[in-house]
């Protein structure tokens, strides 16, 4: 009894046989819609923050730092590749890739900040209607974003909470009203 | 008269002074309003007319009525509907009566709010710390809303955990932090005398991440799933389901059936892997390194088969609020059908290899130990329970998603030993396989996400109950404005099972307190919390592993 | 007398010592599987092992709780010389999805000095053997900052952004 | 010139002891459907473990212990006629010396766990004893049930007694015990018992780092060798040839073939308790006494 069951487990082995994948050198390949890391397009973005709401690990940071330029900073060490983002992205402008490997010695390497030009419209986040209808997406109306980028931090409302002080800073940047000047 | 209104009668008649109001939104829920003084009478009553202790959840309403609720829950699995007792306290002095000296199971939903919103709880047994670091403010109470989510109070030095005392004649042995039996952080001091185990204390807590508070603060609705995908690395996407279903019944939001059946198959393909998963580890806990790596390999093809299907190994990420975002098309559907049965012939030969194998059975009979009766005190769940005996499965006796429309039959063994559990499981992964092929059968046509037109009502409760592959899951939600909940409680199937370990562990060697506690399965970031069993509650500060090494480097 | 031998041959046996500073574990199932047969970490002469003083390589997986932190640093003052350590899953990485949850000190980059970070949540048996491959050399780095400009302003630009770079101190923090 | 033969013996243990540690991972590696790790793999973890940092947590006797139980397993070596050639030292020892310096390594171990002040180390020092306490009556029995038919304690003697007198039902009883009882000599899977490594984290060695480890697993790799050569040596002496350089190579491929059989024993069992293998060697230690009683009576 005891004999018949061990026989049996070294027996197990010799159909699979030995299965080890030799990987750093012949890579596996991956399914087509995997999810790895972001990718974003910068030329399809218009920086609707609509994945900067929508992130769970909430690490698409956004700044205005006047009309005409909104930054947008990808914390890439927090990131949990969900895919939300490139679902949520009205343009498609986030696909998610399948790269997985991205071991680094430096946290800095997973960075991606994008600094994108406004057209000069009220930025009152109409321009963010979601194909799909979903309620609950479209509920987060954005104001004029203030995001604190150096503490990583994610200000979840509108203007009414971001700090006075560094609207002042950028209040005295003057519009730039023609060519040269 | 089904039960339901039978137990309102008689909780109406017997303390219809107490009840305040009673509401039956669902046939499968009640919620009767109480006073908070008589909650333990009212509670000892439902508990006699048969229903099981759930979960316990305060939530801090003092921004609408200035009083802190606390929501007991039984679930009453026979005729399959779950009673709500719901007391209030004001919340400038939350003090309420409490109902453990009955009821064992409830001891930690007590002092869980004990730690998080400062309730006290007279008569209760061991009114200790359980959730917050030991290191904590003792007047800082994390899940009050004032409480600012992001909150970090500085460090104390080097605070031991407050551990109870050692039964005489027995030395303990710290099983510390980083232990490799148990894969997760938590301190078991197990009190031996010999080799013989006589007692076991908890300290847990250290995989405790706030997740309710930053749901309630941070994200909204439909972010909330991703995160509850990553409470567990195994059983993630039964806390997603859990938590929308949850909300789908507060909201009355419609779920379309496609989607239904979609979030039962990926529940069956997890818990095909969890079960494998824990077949390896359980082998490799009692050295048996052969079947740890051979169960190991077979569980790979599922991996690779929901990488496939959603994109990632673990977190699935398909469930969201209101139905599913990929959907599976007929491809996939074969691809499920050829894995399933490649696993399905590999699992034969590796049961077959196992069963007979009376080494394996000397170290699994008989070990852990848990009479049927004292498992129905300790109110278990999922293998755990079916191994003693206990006919319990959520998904037969309060069928959700596409469960209703399944036939399957739970696997129940009553040799209340590991063996059992063991058996159990291996069972269970032919019922998911049988299950997954009439999924994919049966699948109806339709969309898979709902449109929602309007927005969520606030101040709705909801509760849902999904099997995981450990045992039963709750999850509890009150919906909220600005598109968020408004409180979100989790009760992880480890929950109960923990409260069993002590119990089990009684009179067995310490070689066997790896596979004992393996044999839950545990999964401590789900719960992370375990009832102390010894007799005194007395100040003895007992060093970890680590601590011990750091001693032991000569700096004392 | 075998210090520069050891050093040679430190790469060809690196024994890992798991530390679970509260992760959901789906990272430690990970590292798990790296032993199964399929990914085979033994065949680099890599083991698991016990206890820290054995240990070379410290896994450290999840975002480090308020708990866990004297303990794994302790864990880490346990670790005979030559060692390494790394950030296994964005828990590690930098904190996850609750980075600044109260309970939770976000990543193991401040508590330990961290060597090699292994972002993915939870990253593939195949990611965690691409980082040991790059500690050990035999394969590059594939990821980089990106620093992305949609267009230049339509006028004069030089000095305009002279003014506006210094006026405002995001460039100086993200070089940080 | 019999100098040369203790210094083939202990080259060959020294050299061939980590080689065949390394046969029983790839061979383990094998079964359980992986690649396993090269088949010199110890050598890199040895020569590793030497150039690491080294704790100093106990006294000077934590220094002590593993250099004590290396100095053990060295001088058993010496003794081993191995390749059928009784070198000079051989018969200044007997049979006894050989059992009491196996114990000696056993001894040390406890030492080395009872200095590191460890709960862990503890517990496993008394299965470490338990285990030796059980065990070491096997290993003398087959000694002395040659012993009694050569009627002399020499090592020499004894360890030939079966090329010399030929088979018995005791020899064969002894045989079969023997390998029963090898996997506790040598500390492989069923009877690991002292390193659990999943239960007490490596048992007595806790505490050890870097070259006192090193030198407590070479020595637990020499002891396992030992007892694969003893096994060959004792039980299967008829492929003798006389060329001494010959000899060694067939002896050598014996105990390869003994290490195949221990790995495969110790890839397919768990891990028994102490208590179900203390019963487990009382049963070996009655059979081997009615086995020396057998070779008595000249059966």
């Amino acid at each position: 009894m005891w004999l018949t069951s061990k026989i049996k487990q070294v027996l197990m082995v010799i159909k699979p046989g030995v299965v080890t994948l030799n990987y750093p050198f012949e890579k596996r390949p991956v399914p087509e819609n995997f999810r790895g890391a972001p990718y974003w397009d910068h030329e399809k973005c218009i920086g609707c923050g609509g994945c900067a709401n929508h992130c769970p690990a909430r690490t698409i940071l956004v700044r205005d730092i006047c009309q005409e330029i909104r930054v947008m900073v990808y914390d890439g060490s927090r990131c949990t590749y969900c895919g939300r983002c490139a679902d949520v992205c009205p343009e498609n402008a986030i696909t998610m890739t399948d790269r997985y490997e991205l071991a680094t010695d430096d946290r800095q390497d997973l960075n991606e900040s994008m600094e994108l030009f406004m057209l000069t419209c009220q930025r009152c986040g109409r321009c963010y209607d979601m194909e799909n209808v979903n309620m609950i997406d479209r509920m987060d109306l954005q104001g004029y974003r203030y995001d604190n980028i150096e503490a990583r931090a994610f200000i979840r409302k509108t203007t009414d909470r971001f700090d006075p002080e560094m609207l002042k800073k950028t209040a005295e940047y003057k519009r730039p009203s023609k060519i040269g000047e | 008269m089904n039960s339901l209104e039978k137990v309102l009668k008689t909780l109406q008649d017997k303390f219809g002074a107490s009840i305040t109001g009673h509401a039956s939104p669902l046939p499968t829920r009640l919620f009767i309003n109480i006073k908070a003084e008589k909650v333990r009478e009212i509670s000892n009553e439902v508990v006699a007319l048969g229903g099981r202790y759930l979960v316990g959840i305060g939530h801090d309403n003092i921004a609408r009525d200035g009083n802190i609720g606390m929501i007991h829950t039984f679930g009453f699995d026979k005729d399959n509907f779950i009673v709500h007792l719901n007391a209030a306290v004001p919340g400038s002095n939350p003090v309420m009566p409490s109902i453990t000296p009955d009821i064992p199971g409830a001891g930690w939903s007590e002092r869980e709010y004990q730690d998080l919103l400062g309730m006290k709880f007279e008569g209760h047994p061991k009114p200790k710390r359980l959730v917050v670091a030991d290191d904590w403010p003792a007047d800082i109470f994390p899940m009050r809303k004032e409480v600012p989510y992001n909150m970090v109070p500085p460090a104390a030095e080097d605070v031991a955990y407050q551990l109870d005392e050692c039964p005489e004649g027995c030395s303990i042995i710290p099983v510390g932090p980083f232990h490799t039996a148990l894969h997760e952080p938590e301190h078991f001091a197990v009190y031996v005398d010999g080799e013989t185990i006589k007692g076991c204390d908890y300290r847990g807590f250290m995989t405790h991440r706030g997740i309710e508070k930053l749901c309630e603060s941070q994200v909204s609705y439909n972010e909330v799933p991703f995160i509850a995908e990553r409470i567990c690395g195994i059983c993630g996407s039964v806390h997603a389901t859990a938590y929308s279903q949850a909300v789908e019944m507060a909201g009355g939001i419609p779920v379309p059936k496609r989607a239904e059946y979609i979030r039962s198959l990926l529940l069956e393909i997890e818990r095909l892997h969890s079960h494998l998963l824990w077949l390896g580890v359980a082998g490799h806990l009692i050295g048996f390194d052969t079947v740890f790596m051979q169960s190991w390999r077979v569980r790979e093809q599922i991996m690779w088969l929901s990488e496939r299907i959603t994109g990632n190994r673990k977190t699935y990420g398909m469930v969201i609020v209101g139905g599913v975002r990929r959907d599976i098309t007929p491809e996939i559907g074969e691809d499920i059908l050829k894995v399933c049965a490649k696993v399905e012939e590999e699992v034969k030969i590796i049961h077959k290899s196992i069963t007979g194998d009376t080494a394996l059975h000397k170290r699994t009979k008989g070990v852990g130990y848990l009479s049927k009766e004292e498992a129905v005190k300790w109110s278990l769940v999922g293998p755990v329970a079916r191994a003693r005996g206990i006919d319990i499965d959520v998904r037969r006796d309060h069928p959700y998603a596409a469960y209703s429309e399944l036939q399957f039959n739970v696997p129940v063994v009553d040799t209340c030993d590991v063996w059992g559990t063991l058996v159990v499981r291996l069972l269970e992964i032919y019922e998911s396989i049988s299950l997954i092929r009439q999924i994919i059968a049966k699948m109806p046509k339709g969309e898979i996400l709902t449109e929602l037109s309007e927005e969520i009502p606030p101040l709705k409760h909801g509760i849902s109950v999904v099997e995981a592959p450990r045992g039963e899951s709750v999850h509890f939600v009150i919906t909220g404005e600005e598109n968020r909940p408004d409180r979100w409680r989790v009760r992880a199937p480890t929950y109960p099972n923990l409260q069993a370990i002590p119990a089990m562990l009684l009179n067995d060697q310490f070689a066997d307190f790896p596979i004992i506690v393996g044999s839950i399965d545990p999964c401590f970031s789900c719960t992370d919390r375990v009832e102390v069993v010894n007799i005194t509650s007395g100040r003895k500060r007992v060093m970890s592993k680590s601590e011990i090494e750091f001693i032991s480097r000569g700096n004392m | 007398m075998f210090e520069n031998l050891s050093k040679k041959l430190f790469g060809k046996s690196l024994w890992l010592y798991h530390c679970n500073t509260g992760a959901c574990n789906g990272c430690d199932i990970e590292i798990l599987n790296v032993l199964t047969p399929y990914y085979d970490v033994e065949r680099f002469g890599m083991k698991l092992v016990a206890s820290p003083r054995h240990a070379d390589v410290m896994l450290l997986s999840g975002a480090v709780t308020r708990p866990t932190l004297p303990l794994v640093k302790k864990a880490y003052d346990a670790l005979p010389n030559p060692k390494l350590v790394f950030g296994v899953g964005s828990c590690a990485t930098g904190g996850g999805c609750w980075f600044d949850s109260y309970n939770v000190t976000g990543g193991a980059a401040g508590v330990v000095p961290v060597n090699y970070f292994i972002p993915g949540c939870p990253p593939r048996p195949e990611a965690i053997i691409y980082a040991v491959a790059l500690a050990l050399g035999l394969v590059d780095k594939q990821v980089a900052p990106v620093e992305l400009k949609q267009m230049e302003f339509p006028i004069d630009v030089y000095e305009r952004n002279k003014a506006w770079e210094e006026r405002n101190t995001i460039y100086q923090l993200i070089q940080d | 010139m019999d100098i040369v033969y203790i210094v083939v013996n202990i080259i060959i243990f020294l050299a061939f002891a980590p080689l065949f540690e390394g046969i029983v991972r790839k061979l383990t590696a094998k079964v359980q459907s992986r690649q396993g790790p090269p088949v010199i793999q110890p050598y890199y973890d040895l020569i590793k473990l030497l150039g690491k940092e080294n704790f100093i947590v106990g006294n000077w006797v934590f220094k002590l212990a593993p250099l004590m139980s290396f100095a053990a397993i060295l001088s058993v070596i010496c003794f081993v006629p191995l390749g059928y050639t009784a070198n000079f030292l051989t018969q200044y020892a007997d049979v006894i010396t050989i059992i009491y310096l196996l114990t000696m390594g056993g001894v040390s171990i406890l030492l080395g766990a009872l200095s590191s002040r460890n709960t862990f180390a503890m517990m496993g020092a008394s299965r470490e004893m338990v285990t030796m306490i059980m065990v070491e009556p096997v290993l003398a029995m087959t000694f002395f049930v040659g012993a009694v038919k050569v009627k002399s304690l020499g090592i020499d003697a004894t360890i030939f007694s079966v090329m010399n007198t030929g088979y018995s039902w005791a020899v064969l009883l002894m045989m079969v015990l023997y390998l029963m009882a090898l996997q506790a000599f040598v500390g492989k899977q069923p009877f690991d018992i002292a390193e659990a490594e999943q239960e007490i984290l490596e048992g007595p060695f806790i505490e050890y780092s870097g070259p006192n480890y090193a030198l407590f697993k070479y020595s637990m790799m020499l002891k396992q060798m030992f007892y694969a050569s003893l096994f060959v040596m004792v039980f299967v002496p008829f492929l003798y040839t006389g060329v001494y350089a010959l000899d060694i190579a067939i002896q050598l491929c014996e105990i390869a073939l003994v290490y195949v059989v221990i790995a495969l024993v110790g890839a397919t069992n768990p891990r028994l308790r102490i208590d179900q293998a203390v019963k487990y060697y009382a049963v070996l230690i009655v059979l081997a006494l009615s086995a020396v009683g057998l070779s008595v009576y000249g059966i």
